[in-house]
């Protein structure tokens, strides 16, 4: 804790928070959640960079995406993201949420997963290793320090074509919107 | 002259309501609160007032009706129970059938009660006791079906309690001449132990089956879930509260504090106290396993008496004070339990708790009303329940009665338990569709849940009001004064300080509260917006309140089942297969009936002649 | 001059509680890594974590989710106003050991009522299972007191600590047996992993935290810290005669070192087998020991 | 004893081929009315466990072949001999548009997911089957996506890639 870290804490505590304390939701939406065992336990402890399994989407700030997104595992992403407390953070693992990766031409999964809900950070490769999973988080750390990590803002400003999409993707949503319609234009 | 002029205008205003019923329904709504609300004003200008009156006489006995500060104590509690239940009922009752004749019992029951406790010799004492029973079995089979069955369970007990007082009474004529209380109170200490113990069994056994002591209270869980919801207030809050009224009447106005210690040399007092506190465990449990509202209330109100009992018996000035003050608090609450229950059903139509949920949105001041209720049928700090508990609990201890405090102690965390189950099948939790349009309470059904809710935490936090009056009766029952200030009681070892406790708990709140609102923004949002693992909220399905404390119950229920109960039905079944076999006895022809009477005067001749036995 | 010290005191408890009190948490999850062959997190992680908590908008359910939460924190603080911490003990002389049993109820009945109004069946599930488990933990914990109060003829909690100077602990005095009872159900009291089922991450998505999100996981940490320290105060209070404050503290990290090594080596009960055990083993002995106490008076 | 198990169906059964491919697992070829009754002869006959339905799409022949696998579930090895556990493939072919067959379940009530499957991937109708629900897909398609002439790039360019991305206002 050398004198610039106190003086980034007093300065901004909640970006410091943020980065050293990144509670997972504890979702698995796809084939890259083998990973987060092996993350969170004693070969690769995430616990040193505060980063912790969270029970419930209330308390995490930090939304793993892990693996292909299939149409019906959207509507479950959304849900969950919607309900995360505000300050959120989103990471894509594998090139299957980028641009569908090997399932490039399937009917069930969703090809461009930004197109539906914010996502701030990406890691390459099909399913990657624990130590990519650590240097994504420090990369997370940078972008919260530099006030990029804004996926969340987006979301609520855009909420309108976000919903769009998504409707377009999945048909009638049964839960009302999250951010009425006024929100929108101002 | 004002104690006639209170039982006339009772009697008198029972009867006139019935007959202006017949005339039209709103002037008997109006004469029925009416009359409640001068007996309260009435009752309230007799404050401090006591003396005695011949009123009349029955068999040259004279009637004599006496006031003094435990009397009026009793009287004010009624009256005030009453008053408040019939401004409930008149929305309650307003669709339902024959609800003159519910006015009239009411009235009546009411008028009786007040008889009881104004009465000052065991005639009057006795009529008006009969009065209030055959009034409240009445009133408890309103509803016919089940109830019928109810109300047949608590006239038989009480017919059985009754009988034991009238041979009570008799003999306390037989031996003094005179039934006037006061004279008995003289005449008694000249009384032998046995004969003090005798009739002391006899009269409690009544009061304890009105009180439902344990051994003797099967009758109550089904007459208060059958009884219509403002009767059950009036009943479970203030009528077995007569059987406390006799306890203190035998216990320490006849025979007086120092004769009750001696009796059976000391182990009447405690064989009461063992009662008292087994009164206290096995009800709260079953309470915890009861699915109907107003079933679990009843249970919670045997325990409730249980603590009462266990007050007024330990034999301490303490003791009783808390006693006399855990009586009146649990008027309070229970009575708001019973109504905020009652306009539930009234509005969603069912009272079985696996199919309530989320009724705080729809109904905020009953929630709020049976939150006072639970508070302080817990005893929190800051409610009354708290003082009353707290002061049985001190005597318990200083006299060194372990294990009846850890019964006392006990059963309080089995109240949180049950009340927490009342407040969170019936208000919390998630609104299932059939009640998502359920109007809140009417008006006339809220008033009587503020003044309640008021007197709980009014006299939680100042305490000294109603102990000053209760100081007054132990004094004048024989025990020494204790110095009472406004916040509680300074008694030497360890003071109850509620103004310390008061105080600490308001800053912290204030403290947490603003430390609360300046850190950070919140969204609200609605309760199918909770978490269910990324599907939508199912409707409907999404409510845990079916058995509640299951797994406790797999584990208690074996152990807490109602034995009372089962033994006093085989006991019923024995009696009627043998009345069956005497029946077979009179099988109808002649022939059978004159051998009958040779057999008969045979024997007669035999044992006369042969053995000459006499 | 007396007043000022009191004044002082009142405020200076609590916030040695807070402080003692998240120390404990990032001990303990520093202690569960290094068990579990890891590195773990900095000591101050619960700090970090209350930090970004407060940052974020949790959501809220309505009046009573909200006042909940403040009732039960409210009620923690004030317990530990209670509770002679180290030779201080601002409220000593209203109630002693009765009030503190009563004060004890805030806490769950402030989680109880926010949580139901969170409308969510793991909350309901999870409530249903703290409050069973704060049942079978009271009667063997109301036989401990009544045997303590009994022995030390007093019901207020500094005469009892005062009468352990003069002599001995009580936990080697004929209390002895109540010292093990109170110790068997420790785990139960502090909510860790034998008895931890009323907020178990796994099954019921950490009953009553589920609905919790940025300022209520905070306020509901906070409350989890202080009853985690007013537990321990009360077990060294009562049978290890707590000293002034360092040897107070002292004693405090002993029990709850011995406390992290039994939640890293049990398994979580079901609720029943929880129940069956809290009132077999632990009330035959504080019975017992009651038994002896009477005798002995 | 595959032999006489063959010539059993073959005498019961007209026109239908039985092959037994490597001398075990008996293959019967049949029309599509005949089916219902080799399936309830084969549940007397023991085979009383449907394992799967499957189904083929020849696009060129412009027909969709049905596989039912069955087999005898609780045969334990002290049976007599002849009965062993042998799984019997039975197949039919059926015209590829408007394509339609009488439901199994009267004799195998475990069909109904099987057939549930099969309508919603092949669009295969099942007369007389209590719920054809869609059971995995969550959107609509007009060609079921498993027939061959389904071009799933295309479905995607025309679905997916017509969703446009969320760009910042500025």
């Amino acid at each position: 804790m050398d004198r610039n870290q106190i003086k980034k804490w007093l300065e901004s505590p909640g970006k410091m928070g943020h980065k050293y304390s990144l509670w997972a939701v504890y979702f698995c939406t796809g084939c890259g959640i083998i990973e987060i065992p092996p993350v969170i336990t004693s070969r690769w402890d995430a616990e040193r960079f505060g980063v912790l399994p969270a029970p419930s989407p209330r308390q995490a700030n930090l939304f793993l995406i892990t693996g292909y997104v299939s149409v019906k595992t959207l509507k479950a992403i959304i849900k969950t993201y919607e309900q995360m407390p505000e300050p959120k953070y989103t990471v894509g693992f594998g090139s299957c949420p980028i641009n569908g990766g090997m399932y490039w031409d399937s009917y069930n999964t969703i090809k461009h997963l930004d197109k539906y809900i914010p996502i701030d950070g990406w890691i390459a490769g099909c399913m990657p290793r624990p130590e990519a999973i650590f240097i994504a988080v420090t990369h997370l750390w940078t972008l919260i320090d530099k006030g990029m990590a804004k996926g969340y803002v987006k979301y609520r400003e855009n909420y309108g074509r976000y919903r769009e999409n998504q409707e377009k993707a999945l048909g009638k949503l049964e839960w009302p919107r999250l951010f009425p319609i006024k929100d929108e234009n101002e | 002259m004002l104690i006639q002029s209170i039982l006339i205008i009772a009697f008198g205003g029972a009867f006139l309501t019935y007959i202006l019923g017949k005339a039209s329904s709103a002037l008997r709504d109006f004469l029925a609160v009416l009359i409640s609300v001068s007996l309260t004003v009435l009752i309230f200008l007799a404050y401090g007032k006591t003396g005695e009156i011949a009123f009349a006489s029955f068999m040259n006995l004279p009637l004599v009706l006496r006031i003094n500060h435990l009397s009026w104590f009793f009287a004010i509690a009624i009256q005030t129970v009453t008053t408040l239940s019939v401004i409930f009922s008149l929305s309650y009752m307003k669709g339902k059938e024959r609800v003159d004749f519910y006015y009239l019992m009411m009235l009546l029951c009411n008028s009786a009660m007040l008889g009881i406790v104004l009465s000052g010799d065991f005639v009057s004492f006795y009529i008006f006791w009969e009065i209030m029973s055959w009034s409240a079995f009445l009133l408890i089979s309103y509803n016919r079906g089940g109830a019928l069955y109810a109300g047949m369970k608590y006239i038989v007990m009480s017919i059985i309690g009754s009988m034991c007082m009238l041979i009570g009474i008799m003999s306390l004529y037989s031996t003094y001449g005179t039934l006037n209380i006061r004279e008995i109170h003289d005449l008694i200490s000249t009384a032998s132990g046995e004969y003090l113990l005798f009739i002391s069994i006899l009269f409690l056994a009544a009061f304890g089956v009105k009180s439902a002591l344990w051994p003797i209270h099967v009758w109550l869980p089904p007459a208060h879930s059958e009884a219509p919801s403002p009767f059950s207030a009036v009943l479970s809050s203030i009528l077995i509260k007569m059987g406390i009224y006799g306890f203190v009447l035998i216990l320490y106005v006849i025979s007086g504090a120092a004769l009750y210690l001696g009796l059976g040399g000391g182990s009447f007092r405690y064989i009461l106290t063992l009662l008292a506190a087994i009164t206290i465990i096995i009800p709260t449990f079953n309470a915890l396993m009861q699915d109907d509202a107003k079933r679990l209330l009843a249970w919670s109100s045997i325990a409730q008496i249980g603590y009462i009992i266990l007050g007024i018996s330990i034999g301490t000035s303490l003791g009783l004070i808390g006693g006399l003050f855990h009586f009146f608090n649990h008027v309070a609450f229970k009575a708001l339990l019973f109504l905020a229950v009652g306009a539930i059903e009234y509005r969603t139509g069912t009272r079985d708790l696996n199919s309530l949920g989320g009724l705080i949105k729809k109904m905020p001041v009953t929630f709020i009303a049976v939150l006072a209720g639970t508070f302080g049928l817990i005893g929190i700090p800051l409610t009354n329940g708290f003082v009353s508990k707290w002061l049985i609990y001190k005597t318990l201890i200083l006299n060194n009665h372990p294990f009846l405090a850890f019964a006392a102690l006990v059963g309080t965390w089995g109240t949180i338990l049950y009340s927490y189950k009342l407040i969170h099948n019936i208000f919390l939790g998630q609104l299932p569709e059939n009640l998502e349009h359920t109007k809140p309470a009417p008006a006339s059904m809220k008033l009587p849940f503020i003044i309640l809710s008021v007197v709980i935490v009014l006299f939680g936090i100042l305490p000294g009001i109603p102990l000053k009056l209760i100081n007054l009766i132990t004094a004048s029952l024989g025990f020494d004064l204790l110095n009472i200030n406004i916040w509680g009681i300074a008694s030497e070892s360890g003071p109850l300080n509620i103004i310390n406790i008061f105080a600490a708990f308001a800053v912290a709140l204030i403290v947490v509260w603003f430390f609360f609102l300046i850190s950070g923004k919140k969204v609200v949002i609605s309760q199918d917006n909770s978490y269910a693992a990324g599907i939508d909220v199912p409707k409907g399905k999404y409510h845990y309140t079916v058995d509640f404390y299951n797994p406790m119950f797999r584990m208690i229920k074996p152990y807490f089942r109602d034995y009372m109960d089962e033994f006093y039905s085989q006991l019923v079944k024995a009696l009627a297969s043998l009345s069956d076999r005497v029946r077979r006895l009179y099988c109808g022809d002649l022939g059978v009936y004159v051998i009958y009477i040779v057999l008969f005067l045979s024997i007669l001749v035999i044992s006369k002649i042969g053995l000459n036995l006499w | 001059m007396v007043t000022v010290m009191k004044i002082l005191e009142i405020i200076v408890s609590p916030l040695v509680a807070l402080i003692v009190g998240i120390f404990f948490l990032g001990l303990f999850r520093k202690m569960m890594a290094r068990i579990q062959w890891r590195y773990g997190p900095p000591l101050i992680q619960p700090v970090i974590d209350l930090v970004r908590l407060f940052n974020q908008r949790g959501f809220s359910h309505g009046a009573v989710f909200d006042l909940g939460i403040i009732l039960s924190l409210a009620g923690a603080l004030v317990l530990v106003l209670f509770i002679p911490i180290g030779g201080m003990c601002p409220l000593a002389n209203s109630g002693g050991l009765l009030v503190i049993l009563y004060v004890m109820l805030f806490a769950p009945i402030g989680i109880a009522l926010s949580g139901g109004e969170g409308a969510n069946p793991n909350i309901s599930i999870g409530i249903s299972r703290k409050l069973i488990l704060t049942l079978s933990y009271e009667v063997p914990f109301i036989f401990i007191i009544l045997s303590l109060m009994s022995y030390y003829q007093t019901i207020s909690i500094v005469e009892i600590v005062k009468a352990q100077a003069h002599y001995h602990w009580s936990l080697f005095s004929p209390l002895f047996l109540s010292g093990v009872a109170y110790f068997m159900i420790l785990p139960a009291m502090l909510g860790i992993r034998p008895f931890d089922m009323a907020s178990a991450p796994q099954e019921i998505s950490s009953g009553i935290d589920v609905e919790y999100g940025g300022k209520y996981l905070a306020f509901s940490q906070i409350e989890h810290a202080l009853s985690l320290f007013i537990v321990i105060a009360l077990f060294v209070n009562l049978f290890l005669g707590g000293g002034n404050l360092p040897v107070f503290l002292l004693k405090m990290l002993a029990v709850f070192v011995c406390g992290v090594f039994i939640h890293a080596s049990f398994p979580r009960f079901r609720i029943e087998q929880a129940t069956k055990y809290l009132w077999f083993w632990p009330t035959i002995i504080s019975f017992i020991s009651l038994i002896v106490i009477q005798l002995i008076r | 004893m595959n032999k006489e198990f063959k010539q059993e169906l073959e005498s019961i059964f007209r026109d239908i081929t039985v092959n037994i491919t490597d001398d075990v697992t008996p293959v019967i070829a049949a029309a599509k009315p005949q089916i219902l009754a080799i399936l309830r002869f084969l549940k007397d006959k023991g085979y009383g466990h449907l394992a799967m339905i499957s189904c083929v799409d020849w696009l060129k022949e412009a027909q969709f072949e049905l596989v039912y696998l069955v087999s005898a579930y609780l045969k334990g090895d002290n049976e007599e001999p002849g009965q062993e556990k042998i799984t019997i493939l039975l197949k039919t072919r059926i015209d590829r548009d408007n394509a339609e067959l009488p439901t199994a379940i009267p004799v195998f009530e475990n069909a109904e997911p099987y057939e549930r499957e099969i309508h919603e991937l092949f669009g295969i109708h099942f007369t007389g089957h209590p719920r054809l629900l869609p059971l995995f897909l969550e959107r609509e398609y007009k060609i079921p996506p498993f027939r061959k002439d389904f071009d799933s790039r295309e479905y995607v360019k025309e679905v997916f890639d017509k969703i446009p991305f969320v760009e910042d206002k500025e």
